[in-house]
């Protein structure tokens, strides 16, 4: 095994052999230690929101990884690379000013519910139901969308970050307590959180964009947010229609403001992780 | 510098056994005496000939043909000590097995065996045992044990060593008297020394002049399974040549009715 | 909260984890975990201390082989011949496991039979002598006669036992049946010789035809063996008539599987060819009183009839007659088997009328007379040696067994009818609960080998009287009762007065050894050198006894004659033979028992009534000997009676059944079952397992009380 | 947090590092003392003037070991002065014959042979090689035993480590070999092993 | 089950391997052919995992964390089975620490402890990935940074595997004192070693699509697309092909050059039954040429009856494979006059193995109920 435990020899034979070993060894030892500084880095960087985001939004079911240039029908199929994130989107782009001829040719109009659902046009919205206001003061008023309020009813309890904390894009934006199922929300952009509202409000974070901040190109306009409605209620419908609970969603025309209440605690979960992107 | 030169000085030795099958007839004073010499605890009740622990197994075999012209004849088989590829050897994944380079014995040290048994898995001659049971004797009969031979343990494997214990007892005395190496007379193997018939000659194979040497040059001897290139150290010799067909490898199949049953 | 000193806890472990890879802890448990593997407490260590050689003689067989005792702190850890002597066999080996092996008694004991098995309850020696006592005042008042069964007769303590019996009805010492040399009894009343007894001489023997004489299972002494086997076996043939291709058919020059049972028609068929062929010396042969109506009886048995007969080829007797002829002398044995006894009177006057005819009586290299050891006492009266069919039947009413030093295979029943229908009482003394002890009701635990000393009287084919000592070497056991103590103790309580002052089984042999070196005869052997020297020579009794002691054996002077009144061809088996020499035909097989069961066993087996433990090697831990529970059949018999290797079944003769397991092997006689009848479980030191009926129990016992075949059957289970 | 959390780790590490250096080798080893108390000074010391050789002699079977009290007895048949080791060894031992139960150090496990004739005629090792200059010790330390392996504490030396700061330091295989190896001297198992 | 088994477990360890039906002809027996068989089985983990680190079979990524499981569970579980087979288990590290590098069980020793480490790492990702864990951040970032490197692992473990998959089959291919099992071969490695290799490799992916669709029956769930077990299938199939292919001309190497040079007669191999030559052919023809055929036409036809039967027999072949090396070669005499003999497992070694089975059934199942070992399931279940 080493050299001068008994039976040692230095012939060909140990060296080749112990060498492989050894070198097996090492590598792997290697790889381990290079994994835990890696994580340790990323610690440092703050990246375990971004990271965590990152496994997430992997686990996401296909249906729910779709890209927004699908959704608005400018491409029949396409996964989102950037998990949802156009700012680094190297097609983005390219589909904007697309769509920017085409407007020239037809204005398309903007519909102000869908479903049956409120999207009012002075908000953007992010894919994880919230909407985001962009206030005179250059703030960022960020809320939770309707099929978001329908879904959740009234929460029996919002935790909030701290004021003054950062939230990141995609990260954790706040949580919410429904029925002991715990739901978390993402926040739709960067910056710095400078007050916090609630269900009682119209509002649930107040946030001033930090200045690294590039934009809000990743959240959708009202037009494009159409479609995707559409395509959450399909997917809202295909969840519960699992337990025949299709109906629930929907009586007559308005849907019922309170969904936890139609559906079982057991499913709640389900449906809430698949609806705030969270697998 | 004169005492290294002592110890250094290189003794090669090729002990080997050469057994005259037609001398022996079967009385299994060998196997008797080396369980004795070796410390071989008796057989459980459940123990039966193939978990038994034998180092010189006796083996009947017939000419195959049946009565009156049936003919037996009886193989002596202890560890054949292989010389060359010794297919335990190489085998064990702990070097619990080597060859002596002063007597070309093939070792086996229950102390460091780990009782995989693949040396068992290796040898043709089945002639390793593993230590199925705990080793025991009926009180009292501890007191008979040979103090120069340790007692294996349960869970490890062994075999004939050439009674190496009667070896080093005779290189001690040997070295008392300040001599490098052993007197012959001193050293020979419980079996050898029990034989009734003299059939087994134990010596070294490369004196030119010892008596097993040339008994194992004679026309008639041959080896076990020769074939396989192991190059035992145990030869066997007999005049009859069905007994010869018998002990090698390469002829056809001979039906062995005797060790059955 | 929890979180955080979960945390703490993981992070606690962590370092501890940490700082015990750090020291040596651990890795030092690892090392001492398995070296603690070698030194396991339940691993037997061997005996310490010095170094020491000590001679002695082995005492288990009538061999008395010469017996060199490696010690550790005086105790002896392994057996071997010394240089230039006969070498041990596995018993000899062994002997110094005996006074350890688990049958070995160390207290008097009952043995009671409780469902089926024997059990023992101790008791003290005191009841044994008394009820030995009440035994004997019983049978003085008419209940029976007292007989002892000795094993080994010759030994001093015979004398011992002899004149304890003289007085007492009936009282006989009876030699063990079957045991070797006991047809020599037959050709000693053919011959009627005067004075001694005859001793063999095989040293000078050119021919040896032995009818199933197992001489390389152990028959005689061993230096026959050796002879044959020597390399320079040159002079000696041998020619053995045998069923059985035993290993001594194996190194015989001829060999005639004469049909079990018929081997007095092969006797007499070989006569008829030596007498008409005029290959025998007739003016010798002529002086036997009988010679007229031998040879008229012969002439019966020629030799196609005696091949129909026994199933060997005319010509091959012939053949063989003249072989026998062309190198004299030639010695014909009646051989004893350890297991399957004697040929019974009828064959062995048969056999042994060879040797009249060939007129080896009183010539060297056939039958010499020779003077017996002086007694070791002089008593005005003593009980006769007898041959047990020379007892009546139901008589015995109290029966003492010496098994004192040594034992035999034979069936109890053989013995059983001798005893009276009830009442009758069993006494033995024997170191072990096993063999002829089993049938005791007390049993007296004697000294064993190397306990005590043993007198080693001459092998039945020693030329001439010789005594050996086997010198104890180790401590006798607590509990344990000396033979001559006993019989003392017996005397003394039924008011018996015994001739001599001797105390103890020693005070007899040193008695003799004095009385030896008062004859002045013979010479001295030593072992140690092997010189030998004339017993004038040594100037004390006490040096000879420490001669003996350190090895040597006492050789007396051969007398080469054999003064016998009337030389008798036929003996008292006139009537037998004439029945034998009429019937023309082979023994017919009973169709409802149609194999022959064949007993047999090697002395080593049977000698003691137990080996030791490691003879498993042999039975049990390879197949070289087979075991009592296996019976070999012919692979075609096997066929023929749909019986298969290996299956379980049961071998059942008119006596009883028992449980075998069937093997077959090319080398046994079409027809013929062979089993081994020792050495038994018990007798391999395994106490556990319930002791089942045993071969010898089955056997048919013929009228002259053989029991060297039976009709038997083998039922697959 | 963190800090408490190094504490913790500290905490482990410490009581664990004691456990493995400290508290386990005094566990191991089970301490007894010799029968009687014997001082090899007085013996070799111009007191006695012994050699070792003329205790511990070679037999011709090449053994060696302690001497029996045949050795002992000439000068000690009564005893020389008042210590009580000397009363006992006369009275419980000499007087009444009985060899001294000496627990012996450097006794090899079962399955060594060694054999002190090829070391000493052939090799010309010095006792003190492999023993150690315990010829001028003044007492018999206490024979100290693996609780687990049973193995005097003299084979694996007094360190728990197998880190030798003298030549004689233990007494373990590769003890041997190594010596044998610097000395050309042909190995295998069997060259001790029995 | 697991309570008699490790009651039996614990028999052969305190009273010793006597419990065992195993003798000094069957030093090996029921448990040494099984581990060979699991192991050969497992090889499933290493090779899915190079074929998706190494050679980019994205597709596979449906079923790598299964397979990586279920290399862990056949692994750890013959390991366990062989610290119960040696007869002096505290003395297993000798092997480490005085190791004969000659022999090919120090290499299957080194390389299996090694692999076995290696899957652990593997796995840890899988387990970390569990929901509640990764709540834990430094958990979650732990397993993204080790699922980057996984490729290297990956490579190692694919490294190790070769080894002692080639090593388990030189344990015979070496052993020159039996025929039955000696092979010729290249520098120091024995045809048996490659043949291992490859039969190893080819089986995996049979036995991962096997153990896929049960756990599919049983959770009546839709784990992967039908397109993975083609692949499958399709791999397998074409690696049994080569595999055949090689052993049926090592087989005539063996029965017409290296048999006679030792001495031996081919025909003797087979004299004794049951063991007959319709062994030979059932373990090249039956289990082995038959399943690739039909592995590869399942794969073209798209059926997935066929793949699976395939799949079956392959596995039932690499048994009898090692069934053959390990038992039957023991039980053929090498001495004339020495007799065949045969061997039962005592129930003792039967439930020793039907424990370490449970241990895997249990294990794979709690990996399954809170692990995502088929990371596609989900979406199999939106359509």
């Amino acid at each position: 095994m080493f050299p001068g435990i008994n039976g040692f020899v230095w012939d060909a034979g140990h060296s080749i052999f112990l060498g492989i070993f050894y070198a097996v060894i090492l590598i792997v030892l290697t790889t381990l230690i290079r994994a835990w500084l890696l994580t340790a880095r990323d610690f440092k960087s703050h990246r375990e929101e971004d990271l965590g985001w990152h496994a997430d939004f992997e686990d996401l079911p296909a249906s729910a990884r779709a890209c927004r240039h699908e959704l608005s029908g400018e491409v029949d199929s396409r996964m989102c690379p950037n998990r949802f994130d156009c700012r680094y989107c190297t097609d983005h782009p390219k589909f904007v000013a697309a769509r920017a001829r085409q407007q020239e040719a037809v204005a398309v109009p903007i519909p102000q519910t869908v479903a049956g659902f409120e999207l009012p046009a002075n908000r953007l919205y992010h894919r994880g139901h919230t909407w985001v206001r962009q206030e005179a003061d250059a703030t960022l008023t960020v809320g939770l969308d309707d099929l978001g309020t329908h879904l959740m009813g009234k929460p029996d309890r919002v935790q909030f970050p701290h004021t003054g904390s950062r939230v990141v894009t995609n990260g954790t934006g706040w949580y919410l307590h429904k029925n002991d199922v715990m739901v978390r929300v993402l926040s739709p952009v960067d910056g710095e959180v400078i007050a916090v509202g609630g269900p009682n409000d119209e509002w649930y974070m107040k946030v001033k964009p930090s200045p690294s901040a590039s934009g809000t190109k990743h959240l959708l306009s009202v037009a494009e947010a159409g479609p995707w409605m559409l395509r959450e209620v399909e997917r809202l419908h295909i969840a519960l229609a699992a337990d025949g609970l299709g109906a629930a969603l929907a009586d007559g025309g308005a849907p019922i403001d309170d969904l936890t209440k139609a559906i079982p605690p057991s499913k709640l979960d389900d449906v809430c992780g698949l609806m705030f992107l969270e697998p | 510098m004169k005492s290294s030169a002592n110890s250094g000085a290189i003794i090669k030795r090729r002990f080997g056994l050469v057994i005259d099958l037609d001398r022996c007839n079967g009385c299994g004073a060998c196997a008797t005496a080396c369980a004795v010499e070796n410390n071989v605890p008796p057989a459980f009740p459940e123990v039966n000939e193939r978990t038994g622990l034998t180092w010189m197994r006796v083996y009947r075999a017939e000419n195959g043909r049946t009565f009156p012209d049936s003919r037996t004849v009886y193989f002596p088989i202890s560890c054949q000590h292989c010389g060359h590829d010794t297919p335990c050897v190489s085998v064990c994944p702990q070097n619990a097995v080597d060859i002596n380079p002063q007597t070309g014995v093939v070792s086996q040290i229950p102390e460091r065996c780990l009782g995989c048994r693949y040396c068992m898995a290796a040898c043709p001659y089945h002639a390793r045992y593993f230590n199925w049971f705990d080793p025991t004797w009926p009180a009292g009969m501890e007191k008979t044990l040979n103090p120069d031979v340790s007692v294996r343990m349960r869970g490890v494997v062994e075999k004939c060593n050439l009674c190496h214990s009667r070896w080093q007892v005779a290189k001690a005395k040997a070295a008392a008297a300040g001599k490098q190496d052993l007197d012959p007379a001193d050293y020979t193997t419980a079996c050898a020394e029990a034989c009734p018939a003299k059939a087994i000659v134990l010596g070294d194979l490369d004196d030119r002049n010892s008596e097993a040497s040339r008994a194992a040059k004679s026309p008639n001897a041959f080896r076990l399974l020769a074939k396989l290139g192991t190059d035992p150290k145990i030869y066997y010799r007999s005049n009859r040549e069905w007994v010869r067909r018998l002990g090698d490898a390469d002829v056809a199949q001979i039906e062995s009715e005797a060790s059955r049953g | 909260m929890t979180n955080v000193t979960r945390r703490n806890l993981l992070k606690l472990a962590g370092g501890a984890a940490i700082g015990f890879m750090a020291s040596p802890m651990p890795w030092r448990l690892t090392d001492e975990l398995a070296i603690w593997t070698q030194n396991w407490s339940w691993i037997p260590v061997p005996p310490k201390g010095e170094v020491t050689t000590r001679m002695t003689a082995c005492s288990l067989c009538p061999s008395g082989c010469a017996v060199q005792a490696r010690c550790i702190g005086g105790l002896p850890v392994s057996l071997r011949a010394p240089a230039g002597s006969a070498a041990l066999c596995s018993l000899g080996l062994t002997g110094h496991h005996l006074p350890y092996h688990p049958a070995r008694l160390l207290a008097p004991v009952r043995v009671t039979e409780r469902a089926d098995a024997l059990h023992t309850n101790p008791v003290r020696l005191g009841e044994v002598v008394t009820e030995t006592a009440a035994a004997i005042a019983a049978a003085k008042a008419g209940l029976g006669t007292v007989a002892v069964l000795d094993m080994r007769p010759g030994r001093s303590i015979s004398w011992a036992w002899r004149s304890l019996l003289s007085g007492l009805p009936g009282g006989a010492v009876i030699a063990g049946p079957g045991r070797e040399g006991a047809s020599l009894a037959t050709l000693e009343r053919m011959l009627a010789i005067e004075s001694g007894s005859l001793g063999l001489d095989f040293e000078h023997a050119r021919t040896i035809v032995s009818f199933g004489a197992p001489l390389a299972d152990g028959w005689g002494s061993p230096r026959t063996l050796q002879r044959l086997l020597g390399g320079s076996r040159g002079n000696v043939r041998l020619i053995h008539v045998d069923p059985l291709r035993s290993p001594t058919a194996e190194i015989a020059d001829r060999w005639l599987p004469a049909r079990p049972g018929t081997e007095a028609v092969l006797a007499l068929g070989l006569a008829h060819v030596l007498i008409a062929e005029n290959l025998v010396d007739r003016a010798a042969a002529a002086k036997a009183v009988d010679f007229e109506r031998y040879s008229l009886l012969v002439s019966r048995v020629t030799a196609e009839k005696a091949a129909a007969v026994t199933g060997i080829a005319a010509d091959a007797i012939i053949a063989t007659a003249r072989e026998i002829a062309r190198a004299m002398p030639a010695v014909v044995l009646a051989g004893e088997d350890a297991g399957g006894g004697r040929f019974g009177r009828a064959a062995e006057t048969a056999i042994l009328g060879l040797n009249l005819i060939l007129g080896n009586a009183g010539k060297g290299g056939g039958f010499l007379a020779r003077p017996d050891l002086p007694a070791p006492f002089d008593s005005a009266s003593l009980a006769p040696v007898q041959d047990l069919d020379q007892l009546p039947d139901r008589s015995v009413a109290l029966l003492l067994i010496d098994a004192s030093a040594g034992d035999a295979a034979f069936p109890w029943r053989v013995v059983e009818r001798k005893l009276i229908a009830k009442g009758g009482l069993v006494v033995a003394l024997s170191p072990f609960f096993a063999g002829t002890a089993r049938h005791a009701n007390l049993i007296v635990p004697a000294p064993t080998f190397l306990e005590a000393m043993f007198e080693l009287p001459a092998g039945f084919d020693a030329p001439a009287a010789t005594l050996g000592i086997s010198a104890p070497l180790i401590a006798a056991r607590e509990g344990g009762a000396d033979p001559a103590s006993f019989v003392r103790a017996v005397a003394a309580a039924s008011r018996i007065d015994l001739p001599g002052a001797w105390a103890r089984s020693e005070d007899l042999i040193k008695a003799r050894v004095a009385r030896i070196h008062r004859v002045g005869r013979g010479s001295v052997m030593s072992i140690a050198d092997g010189a030998e020297k004339p017993l004038a020579a040594v100037a004390t009794p006490d040096a000879l006894l420490e001669a003996l002691m350190g090895g040597a054996k006492w050789e007396d002077a051969p007398s080469p004659s054999v003064q016998s009144m009337k030389t008798m061809l036929l003996g008292d088996a006139a009537g037998e033979l004439e029945r034998i020499s009429t019937c023309a035909t082979a023994p017919k097989q009973s169709p409802q028992y149609p194999l022959t069961l064949l007993p047999r066993a090697p002395r080593d087996a049977t000698a003691s009534a137990v080996v030791s433990p490691v003879i498993t090697k042999l039975y049990r831990e390879s197949v070289l000997r087979r075991s009592p529970e296996t019976a070999v059949l012919n692979p075609a018999t096997a066929r023929e009676l749909r019986l298969r290797a290996g299956r379980k079944a049961s071998l059942e003769t008119a006596a009883g059944a028992i449980g075998v397991t069937i093997a077959t092997s090319g080398s046994v006689m079409p027809g013929a079952v062979e089993i081994a009848v020792s050495p038994g479980a018990i007798a391999l030191g395994d106490m556990h397992t319930a002791v089942k009926m045993e071969i010898l129990e089955i056997c048919a016992i013929d009228e002259s009380g053989g029991w060297r075949q039976s009709a038997a059957r083998l039922v697959e289970a | 947090m963190r800090h408490r959390g190094f504490l913790a780790f500290g905490i482990g590490l410490g009581t664990a590092l004691f456990c493995g250096w400290i508290a386990f080798p005094y566990a191991l080893y089970r301490q007894t003392e010799q029968p009687i108390q014997f001082s090899h000074k007085i013996h070799t010391g111009e007191k006695a003037g012994l050699t070792c050789e003329e205790c511990h002699a070679l037999t011709a079977e090449g053994r060696l070991g302690l001497p029996k009290l045949d050795k002992c007895a000439p000068c000690h048949s009564e005893p020389q002065g008042k210590t009580t080791a000397e009363k006992l060894l006369v009275d419980r031992y000499v007087s009444k014959g009985r060899e001294v139960p000496w627990l012996v150090y450097a006794r090899q496990p079962e399955n060594v042979y060694f054999s002190h004739a090829p070391h000493i005629k052939l090799a010309q090792i010095k006792c003190e090689r492999c023993h150690g200059p315990h010829g001028d010790t003044g007492s018999l330390r206490p024979f100290e035993q693996s609780r687990i392996s049973t193995y005097s504490r003299d084979i694996h030396g007094r360190s728990v480590l197998p880190i030798r700061r003298t030549e004689w330091g233990s007494m373990t295989m590769d003890d041997c070999s190594r010596c044998h190896r610097e000395r050309g001297v042909q190995e295998s198992c069997l060259t001790c092993h029995k | 089950m697991l309570g008699i088994g490790l009651f039996a477990i614990g028999l052969c360890l305190i009273k010793g391997l006597n419990q065992t039906n195993m003798d000094n002809r069957f030093a090996f027996g029921l448990w040494i052919f099984l581990d060979l068989t699991v192991i050969a089985l497992g090889a499933g983990a290493f090779f899915t995992g190079f074929l998706l680190y190494i050679l980019r079979r994205d597709e596979l990524r449906a079923v790598i964390n299964s397979a990586v499981v279920l290399g862990f569970i056949c692994y750890s579980g013959a390991i366990l089975v062989l610290m119960v087979d040696v007869g002096q288990p505290l003395r297993a590290w000798f092997t480490f620490w005085h190791p004969n590098v000659h022999s090919m069980l120090t290499e299957v020793t080194f390389c299996i402890t090694c692999y076995l480490a290696v899957l652990a790492i593997e796995y840890a990702p899988i387990v970390l990935r569990n929901r509640q864990l990764r709540k834990v951040p430094s958990f979650l970032v732990f397993e993204f940074e080790l699922h980057k490197v996984m490729p290297v692992l990956a490579a190692v473990g694919t490294f190790l595997s070769f080894f002692h998959q080639g090593s388990l089959g030189g344990l015979y291919g070496v052993l020159q004192g039996r025929p039955f099992a000696y092979r010729d071969g290249f520098a120091i490695w024995p045809s048996t070693f490659f043949l291992f290799i490859l039969s190893a490799i080819a089986t995996g992916p049979a036995f991962v699509l096997v153990t896929t669709w049960a756990v599919s029956k049983i959770s009546s769930k839709r784990l992967v697309q039908p397109s993975v077990y083609r692949i499958l299938a399709m791999v397998s199939g074409w690696l049994l092909v080569t595999y055949v292919g090689f052993k049926g001309i090592d087989t005539l190497v063996w029965l017409n050059r290296t048999v006679p040079r030792t001495g031996a007669i081919p025909a003797q191999f087979y004299a004794w039954q049951p063991f007959g030559t319709w062994v030979l052919f059932a373990e090249i023809v039956l289990f082995g040429l038959v399943p690739a055929l039909i592995l590869i036409a399942g794969a073209r036809r798209r059926s997935f009856a066929l793949q699976l039967t395939g799949s079956l027999l392959a596995c039932a072949g690499v048994a009898l494979n090692r069934f053959v090396m390990t038992i039957q070669t023991l039980a053929v005499p090498t001495l004339k006059f020495e007799p065949f003999m045969l061997y039962w497992p005592s129930w003792q070694e039967v439930a020793t193995f039907l424990a370490v089975a449970a241990y895997g059934v249990i294990l794979y199942s709690l990996s399954f109920r809170y692990l995502k070992l088929f990371p596609h399931e989900r979406d199999l279940q939106q359509y």
